[in-house]
């Protein structure tokens, strides 16, 4: 019941969300995040994010997380959409959508959901900064953290 | 001739070894991410910089994520890397 | 900076999240919850659910939840849209948003929002099942249970 | 002669007690939240079923939520309703 897409275009979350729902009337709630291309990075202004990724193993990483997902979590279904190229600052970067009977399961398979894609799918992120520089971004020990608290066993 | 393997490198890793994809026959004695790394390493400093004892060059082997003891075999896709920054 | 509404009419969802990062360049993520009428409860079918509310009150609370969740987490903005009237299965019946610099406070703010909107707004929920019986549902000891974890002091 | 009080029931509350709103004068000695459900229980059998003893009715006094200490004055918007069930 995954649906998992790497695309530059924009996506519609009221779209995706449709989807998701469609033709089904079991589903209590759905939790959502998007995430967005933030204008600074460490005080200094960005222009724009350009996101480089591992064709391939993108979907197949991407797949596996969405399946990991639904065996921890009491889902009706999920979606990853995650872009790639050049984005401007506002621009929508990451979409994941999690459905489910009731809504604790719901919201807590969005949050790993989200911990798991920055850790786990092989993208990477460059920000261009105003003063013409270009860097890439360097992985938060607090996304790692993030991602550890869904460790078990 | 056994196969080649299939070596990708990704975003700054990418950049300072100058290239994105090549085809090569494994080495002789090179069964490990580990054991590629060392004769990587040996290549030039492109590859010397990128690949620099300490750093935190991540791997996959047939686009599962590899450790350095996971061994290699021809035919294999083999990704170089950084931690990964999407999301 | 929070919009709250009360309203017959469907929402939609991507326009709500496109209001709610209009102009502005400095948010990271948005968390967000849509709750839906699902077909069954107890195991028997529903054919509808009406929704009652007390109006001016319900405001009066719902701006209270947003913006106790603003004092509480570091958003730049909130969403509440619940809606009233006579739903069919399917249906949307709320959505939360909440849109911070970082997605950990996000989706915590969220999760807050609907927890305390289950619990603080004067709003009733009347199932109509398909043997023709009408029946109000009862408050849930696990959304007081779920509320309770925000509370402090 | 004083203000009248305003009174609302919801949901259950409303079916049982037969309206949704009256106005009436303070009666003679109520002057809390506790002492205004005692005197409505007295009104007949649907104000003593709806405001059992040991029920889970909830009161808003002004828009906000009250407790059975809650004072009441004249004008004010006195509300009883079930525990809310919404979202």
């Amino acid at each position: 019941m995954a649906t998992v897409r790497v695309q530059a275009e924009p996506f519609d979350v009221g779209a995706a969300m449709a989807a998701l729902g469609a033709g089904r009337n079991d589903i209590g709630g759905i939790g959502c995040f998007v995430g967005t291309v933030r204008d600074t990075a460490g005080g200094r202004k960005i222009t724009a994010m350009t996101l480089e990724h591992y064709p391939g193993m993108t979907e197949r990483a991407m797949a596996a997380i969405a399946a990991e997902a639904e065996a921890r979590f009491d889902l009706l279904g999920c979606t990853l959409i995650h872009r790639i190229g050049t984005l401007q600052p506002g621009a929508a970067i990451v979409l994941v959508l999690a459905a489910a009977p009731h809504r604790a399961a719901a919201l807590a398979a969005t949050g790993f959901l989200i911990d798991w894609l920055k850790t786990r799918a092989p993208f990477w992120k460059k920000e261009s900064f105003a003063d013409g520089a270009a860097e890439w971004v360097a992985a938060h020990d607090a996304d790692a953290a993030a991602a550890a608290r869904w460790q078990h066993g | 001739m056994s196969q080649p393997v299939r070596i990708l490198y990704f975003a700054w890793l990418r950049e300072r070894v100058g290239t994105a994809e090549e085809a090569l026959a494994l080495p002789e004695g090179v069964g490990t991410v580990a054991a590629l790394i060392d004769w990587l390493r040996a290549r030039g400093p492109g590859f010397a910089a990128a690949f620099a004892p300490g750093g935190s060059v991540r791997c996959a082997v047939n686009q599962d994520f590899a450790t350095p003891q996971t061994t290699l075999a021809p035919g294999d896709e083999i990704a170089f890397f950084p931690p990964v920054t999407g999301g």
